[in-house]
């Protein structure tokens, strides 16, 4: 991917992060710090699908910008084919595999299958 | 085995001159391989240091012509200027300006958009084509960058040339220390243009970079070529105190005033036609001759100056047309131009003579030409007019550029490479600097050198003082100070310093010579003890060749074509 | 990083005492983002333990439910304001706004893009920062 | 008084004050590390590090490595970390520094060659990289052919980068710069600007493409401390940033 297409996708997920955080972190204040964090709540507010749809909207977003802001850093910091190669790959790795990991809590408990 | 490198076109000197020639080279010659070589980077070239402006006709529609541009040039010169030689820079010139626009040169405009011109000193027409008053530094700037467009020119920076090898008539190859290294290189050619600027660092008091000094001269000069017209050094009215850094005579251009202690224009009583804009000649005399009469000023270090005002211009016009001389005045000197007299005096700023040359730039050896500051086309005469020098580097380097190409596309060398050259030069420069000994700070030497120079060779020169000059540059030169102390071979920039004042000598003496024998005044040459032109006697130009034992002077016809000469007036 | 190459290295990139207040935001922002990221991961895995119950959650929010867990999130809470805030500055003087318009420089030079704007930028992004950070500190330890 | 402030005689003032020079030693084909040596040094108000370290030179230690031209801020030969900061020596006054000890040291970021010395290879290389002419297919002039009209307005547009004097000295303070050996920097990203805002030059795509790269523009995060250093108020942080517009979409 051209360096201008990644670096547009990373100001793009930031903008939409920047609303996306701010209802998520307003939630948790609305309900009252402590409460919001109570397991009922927590659970319900997983299975309340256009929640969970945002939830799963952050992680993505989230991911995709913090593990560029990695990549970038990293690359930044030491170069070389090989290691620029292994930080690229790592971190579209670690990305998808948060992602994958965070999208399982979501879908299992969304489904109820806890 | 000395370390050898060969190139088609070998371009001694990375100023205006040297770049242009590179780029007219590496335009004609696509298959050719040009080597810039350069004892600075290429941009660090004392040509980014011109400040005012370069001649051209450019605006012929409203009243300007070449005819004009060739008077003015041929009166300046205190007509020892060969005509045939100014009448070709002037022609030349109008399309190179146009050319270096097309190489995006940010000239200053006017609001209808074409390239502006001041006012300069001597000229009937303002015709001093201007980039805010850098422009020695654009068009370093735009010649360089339009180098890199070429792929068959390599740069060879920080490499000192010490010698040009060549079979006693044609040219093959020069010597080099790679300074960042220490090595000592053989560069093989088939052509050479020498491209090493002026030597204007003889001086104590000068506006040029410290590296001009005049070991492109003094190369030349012992390979058997000749200097010519070396007294002719012109001061400029208005170098800054205390630095010696040059104040544009574009602030004169531009409407500034040269003011004595009684705070007139004392310009009224010397060229009362051309009041600040007289040619650099007069100007320098007349401060001088104010300073004699005790209407000068002191400066706090106790030097003798005159004052420039520039407060009339207003901020506005100060920042837009002069921003470099307002930051080196307010900077250097704590000066606002705008709000402040500058303490200026005059100051060592360019060398009319150096290497001679024909029309073309063809030197005496075949296969290699001389552009520049550094060359002598005599196109200057015995003064030379504010911003003709880059003019000249631009016309010549190109001409010299293109002839050099040609000759190589003719000529095909097959003569032996003399090695016994090269060892020479290298027991020169390794056994008698490098290895030298003795107990003599050759920077002190330096010092005493250059001071003297400044003390018996300045504005007004006069019989006395220029042998008492000469008897103690050769006095000095017996001392022992040809010895290197640092002893690393990186970067040993004391070797080059000592190389550096071992041309200093020969050159140096040369100037000295010349100006003793001319017994007479012209141009920037003014004697007390002879204060009258005498064009019976004196019309020619002055030649010096290299001699172990001193230099051996001859004289030289001027080429007059159009203009006879007649007493110069402004 | 190799000697011979004189890079100043990573002190270069990480220390911000000189430069101005430009030098500090950008620490600032490297930072945080590291942090956030950092967080961010720890966040993911923080919530996965919802999977394992209610037992399992407790448990869990036990472990953060204390007084440097909320200190912890304090500054989460400082580093994500900080960063969004100067996030959205930095974007837009990467898109060109507000970094001042070529001109003829007179000396001294004072660069156009360190202007007024971008430096009450970075003040506020800091400012907003803290007094969220006060904010989120009494909600935690307010009750 | 060193060779550089050549006034004509009468030099020493009482107005004289003097400080502790210290310059950085190293030559790296010969020592193992870098020390600095200390050198007293009588300074007048206009004395500049240059003239300092030139009278050094001159008459304590003749094997000082020091790369200098034009002592007139225009040649770009003198760049070096003074006091901590990346900094032209002949543009450095001793008397504004306000301080009794002077430390001067190689700029950082380029390789040193010996003392304060650096190499520039690697900046002349990225220069030439952005295409820095103006592209277009008429740059070879035609006799009789007229200069390319351009207002005052549009010259403004860019003079200001063509300031750039190659010092180097944005590439010393530039943070990326620190670490990454591959980002071409803040001088030739100012030049890549420079030629797209001549409103004579047709190569803004082909130049943005060069550096829309891994180690290219992206690499720069408005740390500004290039524009802070430079000393011919080019502002290479604005220009990049203008420049980064354009591939944004922001500017066309
Ligand atoms: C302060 C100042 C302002 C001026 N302003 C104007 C103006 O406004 N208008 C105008 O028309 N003229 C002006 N002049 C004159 C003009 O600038 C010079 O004549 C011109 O720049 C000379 O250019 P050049 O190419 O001949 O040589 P330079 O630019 O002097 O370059 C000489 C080159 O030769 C190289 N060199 C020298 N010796 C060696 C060696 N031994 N080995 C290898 N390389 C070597 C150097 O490294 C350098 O690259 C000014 C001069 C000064 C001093
Ligand atoms: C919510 C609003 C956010 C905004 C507006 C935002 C904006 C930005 C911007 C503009 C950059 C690029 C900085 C530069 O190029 O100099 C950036 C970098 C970065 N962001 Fe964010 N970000 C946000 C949230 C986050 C979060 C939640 C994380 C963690 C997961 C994060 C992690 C990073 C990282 C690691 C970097 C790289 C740091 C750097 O290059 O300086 N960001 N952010
Ligand atoms: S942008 Fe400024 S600091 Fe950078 S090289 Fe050019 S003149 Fe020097
Ligand atoms: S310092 Fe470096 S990070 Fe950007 S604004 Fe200048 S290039
Ligand atoms: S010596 Fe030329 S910039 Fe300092």
């Amino acid at each position: 991917m051209r360096e201008s297409t990644i670096m547009k996708i990373h100001y793009g997920t930031a903008l939409a992060a920047v609303a996306l955080v701010a209802v998520h972190i307003l939630m948790r204040l609305t309900q009252g710090f402590a409460e919001s964090l109570e397991y009922e709540n927590v659970l319900a507010n997983y299975k309340f699908i256009p929640y969970a749809a945002m939830l799963e909207l952050i992680l993505i977003l989230l991911s995709i910008h913090g593990f560029n802001g990695l990549r970038v850093i990293l690359l930044e910091l030491k170069q070389g084919r090989v290691y620029e190669k292994a930080v690229s790959y790592g971190c579209l790795a670690a990305m998808i595999g948060l992602i994958a990991y965070g999208s399982r809590t979501i879908i299992m408990t969304n489904m109820g299958m806890i | 085995m000395v370390d050898s490198l060969e190139f088609d076109l070998i371009i001694c000197g990375s100023g205006l001159a040297g770049l242009r020639a590179a780029i007219a080279a590496a335009k004609k010659g696509p298959n050719l391989k040009i080597g810039i070589v350069s004892k600075v980077q290429v941009m660090r070239s004392h040509s980014v240091s011109a400040e005012g402006g370069t001649a051209a006709v450019l605006f012929e529609d409203e009243g300007d012509t070449i005819e004009s541009h060739v008077y003015d040039t041929v009166k300046g010169s205190d007509f020892l200027a060969d005509q045939d030689v100014a009448e070709r820079l002037c022609v030349e010139m109008p399309q190179e300006i146009r050319q270096l626009d097309h190489w995006g040169m940010p000239w200053s405009r006017r609001d209808d958009g074409r390239i502006d011109q001041r006012n300069f000193g001597g000229y009937s027409f303002p015709r001093a084509t201007y980039a805010s008053d850098k422009v020695g530094f654009f068009e370093m700037q735009t010649l360089y960058d339009t180098c890199q467009k070429f792929e068959n020119i390599e740069y060879l920076n920080e490499w000192f040339v010490t010698s040009i090898i060549h079979d006693g008539k044609r040219f093959m190859g020069v010597t080099a220390i790679e300074l960042g290294s220490g090595t000592f290189y053989t560069i093989k050619g088939k052509a050479l243009i020498i491209a090493t600027g002026g030597a204007g660092r003889l001086y104590s008091f000068s506006t040029y970079a410290l590296s001009s000094t005049p070991d492109g001269l003094d190369m030349g000069l012992r390979a058997g070529m000749a200097l010519k017209d070396m007294e002719f050094v012109q001061f400029h009215p208005t170098g800054i105190l205390p630095s010696g850094i040059l104040i544009t005579e574009g602030a004169r251009g531009e409407g500034g005033y040269l003011l004595n202690n009684k705070g007139e224009r004392f310009m009224k009583t010397y060229a009362a036609g051309k009041m600040e804009l007289a040619p650099r000649d007069i100007v320098s005399r007349s401060i001088m001759t104010e300073i004699q009469e005790g209407r000068g000023f002191k400066h706090e270090t106790g030097v003798d100056c005159m004052k420039l005002d520039l407060r009339h211009l207003g901020d506005e016009k100060i920042k837009e047309k002069l921003g470099g001389i307002r930051e080196i005045s307010i900077k250097f000197s704590g000066q606002d131009p705008a709000k402040d007299l500058l303490d200026i005096r005059p100051v060592c700023h360019y060398m009319m003579g150096g290497l001679h040359t024909d029309i073309d730039g063809a030197t005496e050896i075949q296969g290699v030409w001389a552009a520049g500051e550094a060359a002598c086309n005599s196109v200057h005469g015995s003064n030379r007019l504010g911003a003709n020098s880059t003019s000249e580097c631009i016309v010549w380097g190109k001409i010299t550029g293109e002839l050099a190409i040609d000759y190589i596309q003719k000529n095909d060398s097959t003569n032996p490479w003399p090695h016994h050259l090269v060892a020479a030069e290298e027991k020169r420069i390794y056994d008698g600097i490098f290895r030298g000994n003795g107990d003599v700070n050759p920077y002190e030497i330096r010092q005493q050198l250059t001071d003297t120079m400044n003390e018996k060779a300045y504005v007004y020169k006069n019989e006395t003082n220029l042998v008492e000059g000469l008897k103690k540059i050769r006095e000095l030169k017996q001392q022992t100070w040809k010895h290197v102390d640092d002893k690393a071979k990186e970067y040993n920039t004391n070797f080059a310093n000592v190389m550096e004042l071992d041309s200093m000598f020969r050159v140096a003496e040369i100037v000295l010579l010349g100006a003793i024998n001319r017994k007479e005044s012209r141009g920037a040459h003014a004697r007390t003890d002879y204060p009258k032109r005498d064009d019976a006697n004196f019309l020619h130009h002055t030649l010096a060749y290299y001699d172990p034992n001193g230099p051996i002077m001859k004289t030289h016809p001027v080429t007059i074509t159009k203009y006879q000469p007649v007493e110069r007036k402004y | 990083m190799p000697r011979d190459e004189h890079r100043e290295g990573i002190k270069g990139m990480a220390n911000p005492t000189r430069y101005g207040i430009e030098r500090v935001a950008y620490w600032l922002m490297r930072l945080s983002g590291l942090g956030l990221l950092a967080y961010f991961v720890a966040h993911i895995y923080e919530t996965s333990n919802i999977l394992r119950g209610q037992v399992g959650w407790d448990e869990f929010l036990e472990l953060t439910q204390t007084t440097e867990g909320h200190l912890f999130l304090a500054i989460v809470i400082a580093m994500c304001v900080f960063h969004t805030v100067n996030g959205i500055r930095v974007m837009l003087g990467h898109g060109g706004v507000g970094v001042g318009k070529p001109a003829r420089p007179d000396y001294p030079y004072e660069p156009a893009s360190q202007n007024y704007r971008h430096k009450i930028g970075i003040y506020s992004a800091i400012l907003l920062a803290a007094i969220a950070m006060m904010y989120g500190l009494a909600v935690m330890f307010g009750e | 008084m060193a060779q550089v402030s050549s006034v004509p005689k009468g030099q020493t003032s009482p107005t004289s004050k003097s400080i502790t020079l210290r310059i950085s030693r190293f030559n790296p084909e010969h020592d193992e590390s870098s020390g600095f040596m200390e050198f007293p040094i009588s300074y007048e108000k206009w004395t500049t590090v240059l003239e300092a370290i030139l009278d050094v030179k001159k008459h304590f230690d003749h094997s000082v490595a020091v790369r200098y031209s034009c002592r007139q801020a225009t040649c770009g030969s003198c760049g070096m970390i003074i006091n901590g900061k990346p900094r032209l020596a002949c543009f450095t006054k001793i008397s504004e520094l306000n301080s009794n000890v002077v430390t001067v040291e190689p700029m950082n970021n380029f390789p040193i060659i010996r003392d304060l010395a650096v190499k520039f290879e690697k900046l002349f290389d990225t220069h030439q990289k952005i295409k820095p002419y103006l592209i277009r297919d008429d740059t070879e002039i035609q006799s009789n052919e007229k200069e390319f009209l351009q207002s005052p307005e549009e010259v403004e547009q860019y003079i200001q980068f063509a300031n750039c004097i190659k010092c180097g000295l944005c590439n010393s303070a530039c943070p990326t710069m620190a670490t990454d050996s591959s980002f071409v920097g803040p001088q030739a990203l100012a030049q890549a600007y420079r030629y797209v805002a001549d409103s004579r030059d047709k190569g803004k795509d082909s130049r943005l493409k060069i550096i829309d790269d891994s180690h290219g523009i992206w690499r720069c995060h408005f740390a500004g401390s290039c524009s802070q250093v430079c000393p011919k108020g080019v502002d290479p942080a604005m220009g990049i940033q203008l420049l980064r517009g354009y591939l944004l979409g922001f500017r066309s």
